[in-house]
């Protein structure tokens, strides 16, 4: 259970650093710079999430019997 | 000549040190041209450098120094500040450490007329000196005032390269060291000397500092005209004896003058092959004319560079013994312009005797049996 | 505990990273700045004291602070002591010896390296020339990195501490 | 008890969500989908149980188990298809989530249609000739 807990800290530090990088970077004028780092964040914080989405898939495959 | 290598390019420097060492004692000078031959000269001699190194008749074989050599060359001669030699650029030559003269040749840069600057400087004409002490010893005597226990007004009359400079440097030394010099034991102390150095070859001064040894009691005024400077060293250093080289121009004369009302004696050299050449010599000729010399040497290169002719006083008695005599050894002054072939064995140059140098002995410990003509 | 103390160190390495970097920004102009007034100086020592190149440069490096001056000193040195290379070869060794100990740009490199090309080679009036116009461009140079240096300093700054608590979150 | 933690973390999710928000919003979509799925899985051990319960009834009554099984995958369909519509409705995009309601319910349209034959037919055997 705690993992979870962890994780979903972990997703927000990530949102939230995210955020402030390109506040500063876009004050800097490094626009560019910024989205690329949100984009990238945001595969980041997506891939785990898929991750959680598969086994839930899969779970609930098992669970209601679909063949 | 060694500390001289240090002047040149890394390709310069090793053809050059591949010339034997007895032609580098003897070298005077060394001709630098961009892509043209690079030659050496001694005496009235000279012959080119070849590429493998050693000397060569011919031009086609000599090393041909490049742009990159020249322009080396010149960085080191001005330490790499063009900017601080203007006045050196402007004269048209260089006085480096060592007392060895620099003349440089290029494309002038005029304003209004007169040259502002040398550029593209494409050929150097190094002229090696060499301190001939002793020169000034046998001179001397004849020169010595008993009266006022003093020297005599002198002038030293010679043609171009013939050992006038050396003479009158080594008299310098003389007196102004006195009695503790051999040579000048018959000086009663040694005298406050001025020497007016225009061309800055007398002295050789690099940064005001005399290279050749001068004596304790010298000041020089370097690079300043005569007459002015005459002027200022009476003013200024209050000199006894005053050396002047090359006088010739009406003001010359009447700084000399000056000088003498002045109670200064005052030796002087001037272009000349004999006394009556002088005598149609206008500025001089009333110099002569009022017995302003009391004393005047004549030196000539018949029997080798800076041979005294003859010393003789005011009315033009000879008083020095003549030339020729066997008894005494004809004096042999050796300056700047020695000439004696290299390639030929030096015994075959001269007349039977073998050119004795100047104090008459063996030079600095070489024995005379061996003939060679001594002139480091 | 050991992955706490790991977060820290990582921390600490961003955002002294961040500082150094805020650092370099804020020391250029100042260097530029010494820079122009070391060729400044260079230009009396030229025009008034006539003094030949090296004792020059060595009276330029004693008057300048370490970074820059040892640039100065460096070329000094160098060309009192060997003979047979000329001045622009041993100016830019020296420059691409000395650089990477400044914080400076390729911008200010290429007019100092400009400079080297002129130096000592010419008479006095054509040196003040190159002398000024060097000044000249340092100066604007100077403004450009004022201007990068207000914008970036902060920037880099809380950059560091940003990218060690990404890197630290993303980590943990 | 879990149900305190669920609770909990919930309220802690939704408090972050509202942080994040304002400044990217697609993290706090992120972390509200991250959160429902973290329930869910929370979830699993106990629908499992109940599952066998059923499955046990269905045996002792001697129930058909294709009944069971179509009825539990009903039960998934539905589930799944509300969660995504939730999770799309929350992220403000309403069209989807009906489409994804839609899609939940003709699925389970057709998975209910042969027990819906099999319900008429008994009925139509008990009517009276």
């Amino acid at each position: 259970m705690n993992v979870d807990v962890n994780a979903i800290f972990q997703i927000a530090g990530i949102g939230i650093i995210i955020a402030m990088i390109h506040t500063v970077l876009k004050q800097m004028g490094k626009e560019d710079m910024a989205h690329w780092v949100t984009v990238i964040g945001f595969v980041v914080v997506l891939f785990m999430v898929v991750n959680l989405l598969d086994s839930l898939f899969k779970e609930i495959k098992t669970i209601f019997l679909f063949q | 000549m060694h500390s001289l290598l240090q002047l040149f390019s890394v390709p310069l420097r090793q053809i050059l040190s591949t010339l034997s060492s007895e032609i580098q004692r003897q070298v005077q000078e060394i001709r630098v041209r961009e892509r043209r031959p690079l030659e050496v000269g001694w005496g009235v001699h000279y012959s080119f450098v070849s590429a493998a190194g050693g000397l060569c008749d011919n031009p086609v074989q000599a090393y041909v120094p490049s742009r990159e050599d020249c322009s080396i060359l010149l960085e080191n001669l001005t330490q790499h500040s063009l900017y601080s030699f203007e006045e050196e650029l402007r004269r048209g030559y260089i006085t480096i450490d060592g007392g060895h003269r620099v003349g440089l040749a290029g494309r002038t840069v005029l304003e209004q007329g007169k040259v502002k600057l040398l550029k593209d400087v494409a050929s150097f004409n190094i002229r090696i000196a060499r301190e001939h002490q002793g020169t000034g010893n046998k001179v001397l005597p004849y020169l010595m005032d008993d009266l006022s226990r003093s020297v005599h007004h002198t002038l030293v009359v010679s043609p171009p390269q013939q050992g006038k400079t050396t003479l009158i440097r080594d008299l310098a030394r003389l007196i102004s060291s006195g009695p503790a010099v051999p040579g000048a034991e018959r000086l009663e102390r040694g005298y406050k000397v001025g020497i007016v150095d225009e061309r800055s070859e007398v002295a050789a001064c690099v940064r005001g500092i005399p290279r050749f040894n001068l004596g304790p009691r010298t000041d020089v005024l370097d690079a300043c005209p005569k007459a002015e400077g005459m002027m200022m060293m009476i003013r200024s250093m209050s000199p006894e004896v005053l050396i002047v080289d090359e006088v010739g121009r009406p003001e010359d004369a009447a700084a000399i003058r000056e000088a003498l009302h002045a109670g200064i004696r005052v030796i002087a050299t001037a272009h000349g092959s004999d006394m009556d050449d002088l005598r149609k010599r206008p500025v001089l000729q009333d110099l002569i004319e009022e017995n302003v010399f009391s004393r005047i040497v004549v030196l000539h290169g018949r029997l080798g560079a800076g041979t005294l002719e003859g010393v003789y006083n005011a009315r033009g008695e000879r008083l020095s013994p003549a030339l020729g005599s066997r008894e005494a050894a004809a004096p042999h002054l050796h300056g700047a312009g020695e000439s004696v072939s290299l390639r030929k064995r030096p015994g075959g140059f001269t007349a039977g005797s073998a050119p004795l140098d100047w104090t008459g002995n063996a030079a600095f410990g070489r024995s005379k049996a061996e003939g060679e003509s001594e002139r480091c | 505990m050991l992955k706490l103390l790991g977060a820290m160190l990582i921390l600490l390495a961003f955002t002294l990273f961040g500082f150094y970097q805020a650092h370099q920004f804020a020391r250029r102009p100042k260097q530029i700045a010494e820079l122009i007034r070391s060729i400044q100086r260079l230009e009396t020592e030229i025009t008034y004291g006539f003094t030949p190149l090296p004792q020059a440069l060595l009276k330029v490096a004693e008057a300048c602070p370490p970074p820059v001056g040892a640039l100065f000193r460096n070329a000094a040195e160098a060309l009192a002591k060997d003979g047979c290379r000329s001045v622009q070869q041993i100016w830019q060794e020296a420059i691409h010896n000395q650089w990477q100990h400044t914080s400076m740009k390729k911008g200010e490199q290429d007019i100092i390296r400009q400079l080297g090309f002129t130096l000592g080679l010419s008479d006095s009036t054509d040196q003040v020339k190159h002398l000024r116009l060097a000044i000249q461009q340092l100066q604007g140079e100077m403004d450009g990195a004022q201007e990068d240096r207000k914008r970036y300093e902060s920037m880099w700054r809380s950059l560091g501490l940003l990218m060690g608590a990404l890197l630290v979150i993303l980590m943990y | 008890m879990e149900i305190v933690q669920i609770v909990g973390l919930g309220l802690i999710a939704t408090i972050l969500v509202l942080i994040v928000k304002e400044q990217k919003p697609m993290f706090a979509f992120l972390l509200t989908a991250f959160t429902g799925i973290t329930i869910f899985l929370f979830l699993i051990g106990k629908i499992t149980s109940v599952i066998q319960v059923l499955e046990d009834l269905a045996l002792k009554a001697n129930i058909n188990l294709i009944f069971l099984k179509t009825i539990l995958k009903i039960i998934g369909i539905a589930y799944i298809a509300e969660f995504g519509a939730q999770i799309v409705r929350d992220a403000g995009q309403e069209s989807i989530a009906s489409k994804i309601e839609l899609a939940g319910k003709i699925l389970i349209m057709v998975m209910a249609i042969p027990i819906v034959s099999v319900i008429i037919e008994t009925v139509v055997k008990l009517l009276p000739a």
